[in-house]
């Protein structure tokens, strides 16, 4: 049949980029960072990235095929949150808990405000902060990093059973006899003990922690290689960077045996990962420039603030968080000047 | 607009009944709960007692009798009394009459507020050996193992509480180290995971023992004779 | 000039259970959150934080029953403010007596009562118009509203949240307990998780009903 | 950074792929009488004109067939020789359908203009050239077709400081404006001049977008060293055309929102307005054809023609041949234009640009909206600073009177930049276009 | 025994001292509004639709206690709602007949070409703006339903073949249909005008036809067959002169050719002429 | 306790324990006027208002209780008084300045019946503030009441925009969202607590 003459409005062309080629694009560039949490965490790595994973898809196309948004998991955006929701956490977490937290994260963070674009937080950190809340034991409970024979063996509390106690890693860990560990992050030893693990160790990922956050370089590659894609704003990751070291320089040069250098500071924790790959989560950033910016500098001081004042030893998912919720507000007392009005032409309107 | 307002009714304001009303009401209202007061105060004060005495005898399993007494100004003890001011010392005796501990409690902010608990002090080994947390707002799964983590308590079995030359301070502050790195008698081995509460714990120690033990042991004699 | 309709309520079994379902001030009111939300970590204090408060609210709508024509609207929130309060601080000093355990893991929210909307929004909407026998039915089902309600909370969050219920252990003891339940996000997300199952049930109720009459709803 | 910039321009904006190369080095040629030419009453902004002549009545080249209904308004002037068939209703472009005069062609008559008067407008004042331009029927042919006469008056209080004359064409695919520049020169030149007498401005910039670079040499080789013009290269991005915009650019003023140009002493008009003029005020003549850009995918040989007032787009279209059934048809450029829903829509005084595209456009079918997703893309392209992401999700819940009072709504111009961008591929324009439709309705 | 005394002494003071403060501003302090405006915007239905021809119900109901306006303005009350309102002011009801929306057009897909695909945001609004939408009638119903949509009542709803029926008893006449459709084709009429023209297009006989199967085509026999002045054609449309309401009989209708005239029965149902074409396609014509 | 600064008086009762996301005091105003950031803005100052008047009437109450030793009569001492003082307030301030009652004096009434209140009042008491204390105490829990109201209204706000899910609608929504806020608050535990 015929279809006549079309009819379009105005513009008739358009951009070639589109969300899914976006969330393919970012996909690609965790891929790496995925890719050396196996190799160093081993098979329990492997296994807690396709358990996220798979649940994040599963609970997406369970609720959108609830909600009559039709399929959304062709979008790709769920297979983000799921592969950063494996990385954010430890790699001996118990398996079902990082169901739990996939769960959570999407059908919570997510599909109950509406999918893809209204998610008012992080989907993935919030999986992760209830998981935080709800295990908190298992959540701090860190494994050392390339331990022998990863590839041929779980970690053994990644297999515990669904709705118990995660099975205790000490005796596992023990008998890897690894002399240097000492059961806890970087971040852990400086907080508690102030010291400092060498630079060079956290910045290349030689060091144990949640299964991706480990190597800075990597992330920061990966990262800068998703900016230069046009794929994320890097105003944002820049800027949560600034934030934080705006914070941590004075300490450091107040009283450097007390507060950790800068560079320890940007490189430690998930502070790199979450710079570059969560805050930056377009959705639940503000949306005018100079409100990204704003946003990124609060969630990089609140961190660090957190960090060396709060009571847990890293803070960079919370600030994300509490970034989130006050993205609204900051994107709303920063709406970009309108070409044409003056403040003095917008009083007169509204006073009409 | 005026106009039409002044022809509408003034306000009514029933002077009199709004203070009828409210002061009736007060008035009842003062009585009853006085009344009430009344009645329910020996009661609560009753079951505050016996709730002291439960966490007295749980940390000084051997006790059958708790008396209570004051840390005076000058640095001892005093029995309770009128006109008596300050925190409160439980001496604990067993059926004999014998002295077998004093409990006193310690304050320290954890990870969410204060910990609130009470320690055993034992005269003859010169340690702590015993220790409940009254209260505390920390994490459940944190919290419980301060009260419940065997492992933990084991710390309280012999910390050691020695004073010093002068006898005005502890010789070694009890302080709290990193999970297994305890090698001192007056350290207490922390709890993995829960460093924050472990260390809060250890802090509530040291502050309430700097205090109390050096008045326990200047007055022990004395204290033994109270039973 | 005529009077608004006369709405004197009758007693009817409805007057009961209206507090139950249709007005439960928790669910379908969204009313003294606070309680609701705070204390009920464990199915205990929230039965005991349930029984207060209707106890409170049993015996001050009676009162404000009673003396609804002599209250001159001009102080009547001072007054009911007043009785609420009275009651509060006997409940306060009634439950220091029976259990001081009890009264720590209340905490101050014995005391709020006095604050808590349900009371107060009860006396102004209901038994400052209505008769004694009304009122005091009305008010029960409320209360029993109520209590039911920090039960549907508490029982959730103390078998997730700690693995028993009333004390007593489910699970074995290898059970992963889920700590959030019990912290106040917990209480929020139990409590959203429970209006999120009614609305489901109400919209399926309502899409059967749609579906008899043969009228299919468009989608907007 | 400004310092480092090659040419000038302004903040935001797109930069789409131009297709230009189609067309740009095709000189202007004469397209053939049509069998019978359309010529609505009402091709510009304003009152329509009012008919002249009776159904039957035969009409000669260039005399006019209808008078200008007040100040804003223009009359025509008759395309061709021929007879006047019928006056009725025609398709328009916009949708509704409109009085037209229907001229039946005489293909044997000399389609001579006759109708000359000679005069030097070096002599006119400068109401006598206003009055003049009114007579010549010319209306904007940069797309707005807003009288020019009614430009060159600057309300009471205002005055005009600077002549812009906008050579931009940032449309994709549109030339005629280039070809204007390098083969109407001179007429552009007289034009210049006049609309300088005219308005009483002191000096005329012409700006062209740097993709155009040989017109510039050659507008500055070509203008006379004493005459206060000067030609400048602007950045190649959209919409640099836009008046607003490329005043931002060349002069670093803003208009002031819901003001008009000469509240910043500027008038701006098209080249190809101003070559009209430069031809037609010394002849006395009337508007009756004018330069159209037939391009885009689906045309075979696609080209710049010298096209008849009144064209229909089917006989065009048939000129310059076809690559199968054309998809959409659009007036003007494919970021602004408009797409027609019948061929038998004519070319109007505001057509610069008839783009064929084909069928299923793959720029546009098949692609999935989705939800915002705040990227912020549009508002780094919407050259207005405004926040379409937040005006599209207001829209999208039909909150059309906040868009207008809360997020500036009435000063989007359409530019549909925010659309171009947007990865979700929501139709941001459109429903910008909705809202301010339905806002005026409420009034 | 000295305690419940202090009690209940101060207490009693402390109720008198603030009774005596509330007293005091009482007198002081206080403003006048009449509470019936209250009473009365809760008997309103607050659909705020401005039916009334103010900005919501507060005002309304602020209008209706100072007597400024009768009960039965408010279209989207119950008519026992407005009665009870009206009695407890003490006034009339008022109100009038009732009005309901009318759509003048009947050319669904079946009927009406479409002469372009229009793809795009599925609403008329935006469909109109894009070269008018596609339709070969330029006037024409062009049924993407935002009429349907905008309509608070459900008081209209898309028949299958996309055209928008009212439903009269549910239509409060808020106008909301008239404002909103792109083409104007909706006006709101009293509900005894039975008589009615469901056509817009102004072109003449086979070019309106060509369009449209079932638009005036400006014959004028429904002009001829009914009395003097009730109906006259004007731009090439039959119109209805409503002062003439009374004398309107179902003679207008019968010989139409295309059935544009149509007779509107209270049930809802629609009569057309006897020499109206009939409609027998029921899917939509091919797009040529 | 007494030795507190008054900068972590402050910090501490706007942020590690907000009244509304740590406390869960005032939670029906939370969810009731947090639609919009306009209305949540007014809210928050008039309960920032109502909260240090309540704060020195409360503090001046408890010194006169005390002094007659009628301890037990406080909670209704307190809640009379409060109540009183709103009610002159909002009286007080709909004669005076219509355009203020307009939009903060209708939330008046609203706070009367506030947990916050009253329980501001009340751990002020219990945590033996001296005056000043007291003062800042309410300035915090105001700001923290405040600050809570403003993120869950612009996140309200933004939702309200939102293509949720029917099951979500409405108060089902504000609590998910109030419990992710609160999960949020969780980062500031511990925060000016003594480590180390
Ligand atoms: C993006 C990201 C966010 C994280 N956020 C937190 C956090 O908010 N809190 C936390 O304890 N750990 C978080 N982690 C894990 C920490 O980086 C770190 O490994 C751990 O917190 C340190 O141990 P501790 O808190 O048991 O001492 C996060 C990891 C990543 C990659
Ligand atoms: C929600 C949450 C609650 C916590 N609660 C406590 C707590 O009550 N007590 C505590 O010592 N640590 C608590 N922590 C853990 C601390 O932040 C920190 O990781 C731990 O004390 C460090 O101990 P480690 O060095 O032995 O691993 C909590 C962590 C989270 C995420
Ligand atoms: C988005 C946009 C793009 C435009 N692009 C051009 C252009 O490329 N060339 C042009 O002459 N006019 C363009 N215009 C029209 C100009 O703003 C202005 O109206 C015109 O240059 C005035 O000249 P005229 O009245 O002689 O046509 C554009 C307008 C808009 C809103
Ligand atoms: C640069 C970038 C970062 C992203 N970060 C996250 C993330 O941290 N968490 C997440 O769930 N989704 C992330 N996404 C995917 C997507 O935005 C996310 O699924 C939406 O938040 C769901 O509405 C990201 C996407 C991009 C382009
Ligand atoms: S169409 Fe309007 S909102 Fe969009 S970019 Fe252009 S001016 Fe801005
Ligand atoms: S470009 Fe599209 S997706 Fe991005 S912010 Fe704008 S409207 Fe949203
Ligand atoms: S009547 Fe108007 S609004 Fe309704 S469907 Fe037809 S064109 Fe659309
Ligand atoms: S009879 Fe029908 S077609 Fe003829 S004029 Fe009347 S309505 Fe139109
Ligand atoms: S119960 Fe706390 S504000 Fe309602």
């Amino acid at each position: 049949m015929a279809k006549g003459i079309e009819i379009r409005t105005s513009p008739h062309l358009k951009r070639v980029m589109s969300v899914e080629r976006i969330m393919r694009t970012v996909v690609l560039a965790l891929l790496p960072i995925c890719a050396f949490a196996v190799y160093q965490f081993g098979l329990s790595a492997l296994l807690l990235l396709l358990t996220t994973t798979g649940v994040s898809i599963l609970t997406e196309w369970f609720f959108s095929r609830r909600s009559g948004q039709g399929n959304t998991v062709s979008n790709w955006s769920v297979v983000i949150t799921g592969l950063l929701l494996g990385l954010t956490l430890p790699p001996g977490f118990p398996l079902w808990m990082a169901a739990v937290a996939a769960f959570v994260g999407v059908g919570l963070g997510k599909s109950l405000f509406g999918g893809l674009g209204y998610n008012v937080m992080n989907p993935a950190l919030v999986g992760r902060a209830f998981v935080q809340a709800a295990f908190p034991v298992a959540i701090t409970t860190w494994t050392p990093a390339f331990a022998p024979g990863r590839f041929g063996e779980l970690i053994p509390s990644t297999l515990t059973l669904p709705f118990m106690q995660p099975i205790p890693v000490d005796a596992w860990v023990a008998g890897l006899n690894m002399d240097a560990w000492t059961g806890a992050t970087p971040l852990a030893i400086q907080k508690f003990q102030h010291i400092e693990t060498p630079i060079a160790d956290v910045f290349s990922g030689m060091v144990a922690g949640s299964a991706g956050e480990t190597s800075a370089i990597l992330i920061l590659i990966c990262g800068l290689w998703l900016a230069w894609q046009k794929m994320l704003d890097i105003r944002i990751p820049l800027s949560v960077l600034a934030g934080a070291v705006m914070v941590a320089l004075p300490l450091w040069l107040m009283d450097s045996a007390t507060y950790p250098s800068p560079w320890f500071v940007l490189c430690s924790g998930g502070l790199m990962l979450a710079a570059w790959f969560m805050a930056s989560d377009m959705v639940a950033s503000p949306v005018t420039a100079r409100g990204a910016i704003l946003y990124g500098l609060f969630i990089g001081a609140l961190t660090v603030v957190i960090r060396l004042f709060g009571g847990l030893s890293e803070g960079v998912m919370y600030a994300v968080l509490l970034g989130n919720a006050v993205g609204p507000l900051i994107s709303s007392w920063t709406q970009p000047r309108v070409y044409g009005v003056t403040r003095k032409s917008a009083d007169k309107r509204d006073a009409a | 607009m005026e106009a039409q307002n002044q022809s509408r009714p003034a306000a009514a304001t029933p002077t009199w009944a709004m203070l009828r009303t409210l002061g009736g009401i007060a008035l009842l209202s003062g009585l009853l709960v006085a009344l009430v007061y009344q009645v329910t105060l020996p009661i609560i004060a009753e079951n505050q007692r016996v709730l002291t005495e439960k966490a007295v005898f749980r940390v000084l399993p051997q006790a059958s009798l708790k008396r209570d007494f004051v840390l005076t100004k000058q640095g001892g003890l005093a029995p309770v009394g009128e006109g008596v001011d300050g925190e409160h010392v439980y001496g604990g005796y067993d059926a004999a009459g014998n002295l077998v501990g004093v409990a006193f409690t310690g304050v320290a902010v954890g990870y969410a507020g204060p910990i609130r608990v009470m320690f055993a002090y034992d005269p003859e080994c010169r340690c702590l050996n015993g220790s409940k947390v009254l209260s505390s707002n920390e994490t459940p799964g944190f919290g419980d193992k301060l009260d419940f983590d065997p492992e933990f308590l084991k710390n309280f079995e012999a910390l050691d509480a020695r004073l010093d030359a002068e006898g005005r301070a502890l010789a070694n502050p009890i302080v709290t180290v990193k999970h297994g790195t305890k090698n001192q008698p007056w350290e207490i081995d922390g709890i993995s995971g829960a460093t924050i509460s472990s260390k809060a714990m250890g802090r509530a120690a040291n502050a309430a023992a700097q205090r109390a033990v050096p008045a326990i042991e200047r007055d022990l004699a004395w204290l033994k004779q109270q039973h | 000039m005529a009077e608004l309709p006369n709405t004197q309520e009758t007693l009817t079994p409805d007057t009961f259970l209206r507090g139950l379902w249709e007005e439960n001030p928790v669910f379908v009111m969204l009313l003294g959150m606070c309680p609701v939300l705070a204390v009920t970590s464990t199915t205990m204090n929230a039965l005991a934080m349930g029984l207060a408060t209707t106890f409170v609210l049993v015996c001050s709508s009676l009162l404000v029953s009673l003396l609804r024509n002599w209250i001159p609207k001009q102080v009547r929130i001072a007054s009911y403010i007043v009785i609420i309060a009275t009651f509060v601080t006997i409940v306060d000093y009634s439950i220091q007596a029976i259990s001081l355990e009890l009264y720590a893991a209340l905490g101050a929210f014995i005391q709020l009562i006095v604050a808590n909307c349900v009371i107060l929004g009860r006396a102004e909407a209901y038994a400052s118009k209505q008769r004694l026998t009304t009122t005091f039915v009305n008010s029960l089902g409320m209360g029993a509203g109520f209590t039911l309600a920090l039960l549907a909370l508490g029982t959730v969050r103390e078998i997730l949240g700690n693995g028993t219920i009333l004390g007593i252990h489910l699970f074995s003891p290898d059970f992963q307990p889920w700590v959030v339940m019990i912290l106040p996000p917990g209480g929020f997300f139990v409590l959203g998780a429970w209006l999120l199952l009614f609305n489901w049930l109400r919209l399926r109720k309502e899409r059967k009903q749609a579906e008899q009459i043969g009228v299919t709803a468009h989608a907007r | 950074m400004r310092f480092f910039r090659r040419s000038k321009t302004f903040d935001h904006g797109i930069y789409p792929i131009e297709h230009k190369e189609l067309t740009a080095d095709k000189p202007i040629r004469r397209m053939p009488f049509a069998p019978e030419l359309v010529i609505p009453l009402s091709q510009h902004k304003g009152k329509p004109a009012e008919p002249l002549v009776r159904v039957g009545q035969e009409v000669v080249r260039g005399e006019p067939i209808a008078r200008a209904d007040g100040f804003v308004s223009v009359p025509m002037h008759a395309p061709a020789t021929g007879v006047v068939r019928a006056i009725g209703l025609a398709p328009s472009a916009e949708g509704p359908k409109v009085q037209a005069i229907y001229l039946k062609v005489y293909h044997a008559a000399s389609q001579q203009v006759l109708y000359d008067m000679e005069r030097d407008p070096e002599r006119m004042a400068p109401d006598e050239i206003i009055a003049a331009v009114q007579e010549s029927g010319l209306v904007g042919l940069g797309g707005g077709a807003f009288p020019s006469h009614v430009k060159m008056k600057p309300p009471a209080g205002r005055v005009i400081e600077t002549l812009l004359v906008n050579g931009c064409e940032c449309e994709p695919y549109l030339t005629c404006d280039h070809r204007i520049m390098l083969e109407h020169t001179d007429a552009l030149i007289r034009g210049i001049r006049m609309a300088l007498r005219a308005t009483g401005a002191k000096r005329a910039i012409i700006g062209v977008e740097d993709n155009k670079l040989d017109a510039v040499a050659h507008l500055r080789a070509r203008i006379p060293r004493h005459l206060p013009i000067t030609a400048e290269a602007v950045r190649t991005k959209y919409p640099q055309g836009a008046e607003k915009m490329l005043i931002k650019s060349l002069l670093g003023l803003e208009v002031p929102a819901g003001g008009l140009t000469s509240d910043v002493g500027v008038a701006v008009f098209n080249v190809g307005t101003l070559a009209q003029i430069g031809d037609l005020l010394p002849k006395s003549r009337g508007l009756i054809e004018r330069v159209v850009t037939v391009s885009g995918p689906a045309v075979a040989n696609p080209g710049n023609f010298m096209v008849p007032i009144g064209t229909p787009l089917r006989f065009l279209l048939e000129q310059v041949g076809l690559r199968g059934e054309p998809g959409e048809v659009i007036l003007g450029g494919p970021m602004m234009g408009m797409a027609v829903s019948s061929l038998d829509v004519p070319v109007t005084k505001a057509v610069s640009g008839v783009v064929a595209l084909e069928p299923e456009n793959p720029d546009l079918a098949r692609r999935k909206v989705h939800p915002c997703i705040k990227c912020g893309e549009c508002l780094n392209a919407c050259p207005i600073s405004l926040n379409p992401s937040m005006l599209g999700e207001l829209a999208l819940a039909r909150e059309y009177g906040i868009m207008a009072e809360q997020f500036h709504l009435d000063q989007c111009f359409e530019c549909g930049c925010c659309a171009y961008v947007c990865p979700s591929n929501i139709p941001l324009t459109q429903y910008f276009r909705i809202a301010k439709s339905l806002n005026r309705d409420k009034g | 025994m000295a305690t419940i005394l202090t009690a209940v002494g101060f207490m009693a003071a402390l109720g008198l001292i603030l009774a005596s403060m509330l007293v005091v501003a009482n007198k002081r302090l206080y403003v006048y509004e009449d509470p019936r405006i209250d009473q009365v915007e809760d008997l309103l239905p607050k659909a705020n639709c401005g039916a009334c021809g103010t900005a919501g119900c507060r005002p309304f109901a602020e209008m209706l206690v100072n007597g400024e306006v009768e009960p039965g303005k408010c279209t989207a009350n119950s008519k026992s709602m407005n009665q009870i309102i009206a009695d407890f002011l003490g006034v009339d009801v008022g109100g009038g007949e009732q009005r309901v929306a009318r759509l003048a057009c009947a050319g669904g897909g079946n009927v009406a070409y479409v002469r372009a695909t229009y793809s795009g945001i599925p609403s008329c609004r935006a469909a109109a703006l894009v070269s008018g939408g596609g339709r070969g009638c330029s006037w024409g119903c062009l049924g993407f339903g935002d009429c349907e949509q905008v309509c608070d009542f459900g008081a209209i709803y898309m028949n299958p073949q996309g055209i928008p029926v009212v439903i009269e008893d549910k239509c409060t006449a808020c106008g909301d249909c008239v404002t909103v459709c792109p083409k104007d084709l909706f006006s709101l009429h009293l509900a005894s005008h039975r008589l009615w023209v469901a056509c817009k297009n102004l072109e003449f006989g086979d070019q309106a036809e060509h369009h449209c199967e079932v638009a005036c085509t400006a014959c004028g026999r429904c002009a001829q067959d009914s009395p003097e002045g009730l109906i006259r054609i004007e731009d090439n449309l039959a119109i209805i002169d409503y002062a003439k309401n009374d004398i309107a009989s179902k003679v207008a209708i019968e010989r139409c050719p295309t059935g544009a005239i149509l007779w509107l029965q209270q049930d809802g149902t629609v009569v057309k002429g006897r020499d109206a074409r009939k409609v027998v396609r029921k899917g939509a014509l091919p797009v040529a | 306790m007494h030795a507190e600064p008054l900068s972590l008086i402050f910090l501490n009762a706007a942020i590690v324990n907000n009244f509304v996301l740590a406390l869960f005091l005032g939670i029906c105003p939370f969810l009731g006027v947090s639609g919009k950031r306009e209305t949540a803005w007014n809210m928050g100052l008039a309960t920032m208002f109502v909260m240090l008047v309540s704060s020195a009437a409360a503090f001046g109450i408890n010194w006169l209780l005390t002094e007659l030793d009628l301890l037990f009569l406080r909670l209704i001492c307190y809640i009379a008084v409060i109540a009183s003082a709103v009610q002159l307030v909002e009286m007080f301030v709909k004669r005076f300045s219509p355009a203020l009652f307009r939009s903060l004096g209708i939330f008046l009434p609203l706070i009367t019946t506030n947990c916050a209140i009253l329980g501001l009042a009340l751990f002020q008491t219990a945590k033996e503030y001296d005056f000043v204390q007291s003062l800042v105490y309410a300035l915090g829990a105001g700001t923290g009441f405040t600050l809570a109201l403003m993120l869950m209204a612009g996140l309200r706000e933004k939702l309200a925009l939102a293509r949720v899910p029917s099951v979500s609608q409405g108060a089902a929504m504000s609590l998910m969202l109030a419990g992710l806020l609160s999960l949020a608050f969780m980062g500031f535990a511990g925060l000016g607590g003594g480590h180390g």
